[in-house]
């Protein structure tokens, strides 16, 4: 229960909030709405080991992996879809043996997380038996259903440590707006322990509740408002997904972890002080601009995926 | 698109999109999931010709019956969401699939057996991962609690190298099973478990469609215009029975081709066939 | 999965989808958004034998026992709180064994829905056990939890055979929205066979999407508009309870059988040969013009609960 | 109500409303259920007062900190929504009690026994039902699942008919259990069962305040200004130990009763007492 009146905190404080070998939920799903400047300054925090655990995911997940922030991944997916393909830094570092395999499924993870948020030690559910899963999870349970006599798999409960999430909205009291598909977010903010969150603005509790309250404020640890906190995944309807950086990222990757290191994670990272400095480096207010836009025409709309 | 000009040839990206339509039954609910532009098109295209009826959600965002901008390459984006009639949350998609409501899925695999089992999980032994791949999402718990399945590819086609091994997408065996068809990984037969759902009733590749025979067998049903029995049993690593009435697929209508180039302007379906694939055109009967 | 394009019906002819017998659950919950037209309409067609289930209940409940339309209730409460008290029909069935006594608790009632929602044959609570429902309801089942070795109660899903909701808007497709607290409705309309549904008003679909889906069509057999369809209950922001009519509802109820039967029900239901007569009979417009104007100064608004 | 009218006494239903309210601790969450004005006049009491991070969430409506316009006799209503800061679903209230965050639940009965059990569902043997009670909502969930529960009721008082009986509301035995306190209906102990809450810790009545031993016992911690001991006794039909330090309740600040006045002006709350006790009233100290 997080009831203080004001949770604003700078994004290097909330960040901390995180600790090495959490097992940590990311909000956000693909390209849509990721807390990436919040990763970046966990980067820049050196935090590490962690377990990460989430649905479909790319870019926020092979980021980390790609600067040697997890332990293990339960994410469902991570990848680039059919924009650019496997995400190569997670691949390598499964791949390595730096990253242990704990893929699990979309659904499996639903009902762990319900199991959470409902207080109780597991959920059951029909699928994943008869799948490989069982293997990669071998805390999950089968029962004999006693109304039934069909065979059951019980899953359990997953509490993560930590859920970092972007949205689009907070007030100072800590209630979020999320415009769009909130994903997996409120099923995050509500079997976490602590939740953490990222806005593109703070906007007055009255604003806020006109809008829609998406996660009440008690389940939210503390805030802080970062504009663009996303890039380069979207945060519609503020601005688009940025391809083009997507892209530079994705070859950085291409060309060795090591190269990943010199061409991405040590200018874009390391040797950016805040975010602000981020923004500048990947083109600053122009090219922001041109991803806010994004509804101007559906010709311009179009061409930020050429 | 210049209306003018006459359709007279369709590629084999909308041959296939045709077909995964054709699957997909009116007033059902289908969900497309992620990164399936070929999917994802041939849901619209159904909405818009034989299924007017059916409930469209749509991957990633879970919007119903949205009417996108156009497709973009990634599934989680805005474009993809105009217009949606309503929404429901990735756990209600769920839930809908596990209590037997949702009619169709979709699912694919850099592996797939004649079973139906697919893995999208990971090459090499239990001890050796030899190549990491991107997950299979939601794939595994709906490949139990869709009432069917139709399963796409557009790799099937295989090449020998210079030894004369090739590296079959239509497998003996996947490495892992992340997703099941009418075998479960340990062999049973999928009427021994709980599912829901009904499995794979088809096979949609880049060289033919399958169905599923009365054992949950893979079996050859159709041919494409350029492909024939041979090319396709070189190209699938298991043995398979071939439908009495084997035939060759139906091609899309001009008019169904048009909608399909008017829903994707950027030519994203295009991103999952091979550069050779790209450019394999079939001409309709009435050009 | 219910698609037709048009789904608007006559009342008669929404209602005639629940039938002798079903396992009903109304939507609404204590004096507020009660589907009281359609449960008339329900009692003119001499529907019977109804099981119900459901939460916090008062005047629909009563009144369905009242006219003898109830087999069983499974419902949490059913009364007037501290406006009335007790619901006599309700308790005078009971109490002769015309009404078997099948009571629940809400969250037992939540995860028994969960698991129709979720295609299971159960949920597990921890509560329940210790306390005498479980002689109420033997076909709840207890565990040993594999994973904690606690002792966990296992309660069968629950899947109605008819949902009888009244929301605010619907559009023809079927798409609803419930303004204000939903209760128990969206699981309700998830879990049950049919969902039939009357509005106040049927507007065009880019209008009810503005406002928000509440309930998505497909989930939604038929709906019928019928304006003032909760009263005496509120259906606010649209009108207030009816404290006065519902006043002269208990005072009837509380002489007895024969004549809540001679003073209620003939007049304003049987001798009502619509939803139109008996809205002319409980005062027309005058009387609903009052109801509406709840908001306009705070001590008429006062006025409608002295 | 006139500001300048001095405050000097209170009543017996805002004594029991202060009472309640010192029992919510700050910065937890609570819920006032339905039908029951003292509770949630002691919530709102003690938001304004010493529990200002109180997560307050409205019965019926489930509404979190709301501002009503004034107390309505129904709970779901707007009047009692007003300006809520942010909504839960029932689910959501009832999945927070499930996971341990419901600091504090407010519980009554008809039959209350000295473990804390409640009846509110029916009297008359297991065979023969002699009076159908309206039911306990989730009172019974609840029980189990809230972190602390005060019990409360405005009906302990007894009087003896022509032959001397007495029909008690705290009894000896519940005949039927809806909610349990520190011993189940079989007679085990709560530790024995994995319940999340620790049960009840006070019984706010119209005579005085009881808390709960080490063994789980009512046991009586307070009198009011016009009650004493024996007077307790003779109204309660089980034995009850006496803490040492028995004394009179403490009475509301005049500014406490002022706030208690402006939240219920149609004076709701006086229903849930008899018509003697709605005449009791109580001296304050500085008068």
């Amino acid at each position: 229960m997080y009831t203080q009146a004001d949770k604003r905190c700078p994004l290097t404080q909330l960040v901390a909030h995180i600790h090495n070998g959490d097992c940590l939920a990311i909000g956000g799903g693909l390209s849509w709405r990721e807390p990436m400047a919040a990763l970046r300054e966990l980067i820049r925090q050196g935090i590490k080991d962690l377990k990460l655990v989430g649905s479909a995911h790319g870019i926020d997940v092979d980021l980390l992996c790609g600067a040697g922030s997890v332990a293990s991944s339960a994410e469902s997916y991570v990848g680039f879809e059919q924009d650019f393909g496997m995400a190569l830094n997670y691949r390598r570092a499964c791949e390595t043996g730096a990253v242990k395999v704990e893929d699990n499924c979309c659904y499996t993870l639903v009902q762990q997380l319900r199991a959470a948020i409902q207080g109780l030690p597991f959920m059951p559910i029909r699928s994943v038996q008869g799948t490989d899963f069982l293997k990669l999870h071998p805390e999950f349970k089968t029962i004999t259903c006693p109304f039934s006599g069909e065979q059951l798999v019980l899953v359990p409960a997953l509490k993560p440590d930590v859920a970092l999430i972007h949205a689009h909205y907070a007030d100072e009291h800590g209630n979020l707006h999320i415009d769009g598909p909130p994903v997996a977010d409120i099923l995050f903010a509500k079997a976490s322990k602590k939740v953490i969150v990222t806005v593109e603005e703070i906007i007055p509790h009255q604003e806020l509740a006109n809008k829609g309250v998406t996660i009440p404020y008690f389940y939210v640890t503390a805030i802080c408002e970062v504009p663009y906190g996303a890039h380069p995944t979207s945060c519609y309807p503020r601005y688009a997904y940025d391809r083009e950086h997507t892209k530079h990222y994705y070859q950085s990757a291409k060309s060795g972890g090591d190269n990943f290191r010199d061409n991405y994670l040590n200018p874009y990272i390391y040797d950016c002080k805040d975010h602000a400095s981020y923004l500048n480096l990947i083109g600053g207010q122009v090219r922001l601009n041109r991803l806010e836009h994004w509804n101007s025409d559906i010709d311009q709309w179009m061409q930020l995926y050429e | 698109m210049n209306k003018a000009t006459k359709i007279t040839s369709c590629t084999l990206g909308e041959l296939m999109i045709y077909q995964i339509a054709l699957s997909i039954e009116d007033g059902i609910l289908a969900f497309h999931g992620f990164g399936s532009p070929l999917v994802q098109l041939a849901l619209h295209l159904a909405k818009r010709n034989h299924a007017p009826n059916l409930v469209l959600v749509a991957g990633a965002t879970y919007g119903i019956n949205p009417t996108p901008a156009f497709l973009t390459p990634t599934t989680n984006d805005f474009a993809m969401n105009r217009d949606a009639e309503c929404h429901l949350s990735i756990e209600e998609l769920f839930d809908l699939a596990a209590s037997g409501r949702l009619g169709r899925m979709f699912l694919s695999g850099l592996q797939i057996d004649r079973w139906g089992n697919m893995n999208v999980t990971r090459l090499g032994d239990d001890d050796r991962l030899t190549l990491k791949l991107p997950g299979g999402g939601g794939g595994c718990n709906l490949s139990s609690d869709a009432d069917h399945v139709t399963i796409w590819t557009a790799a099937h086609r295989t090449h020998a190298d210079d030894l004369g091994r090739r590296r079959y997408r239509l497998v003996n065996r996947c490495d892992f099973v992340t997703s099941v068809g009418h075998r479960t990984a340990e062999g049973l037969p999928r009427s021994s478990m709980p599912y829901r759902g009904r499995g794979p009733d088809c096979i949609v590749t880049d060289l033919g469609i399958f169905g599923f025979n009365a054992e949950g067998h893979a079996e050859l049903r159709f041919t494409y215009p350029d492909t024939n029995l041979e090319l396709i049993a070189e190209s699938t690593e298991f043995e398979f029975p071939v439908a009495a009435n084997l035939s060759t697929a139906a091609l899309p209508e001009p008019d169904l081709i048009e909608c399909i180039r008017r829903l994707d302007p950027l030519k994203i379906h295009e991103r999952e066939l091979s550069q050779d694939d790209r450019g394999r055109t079939f001409e309709l009967d009435g050009a």
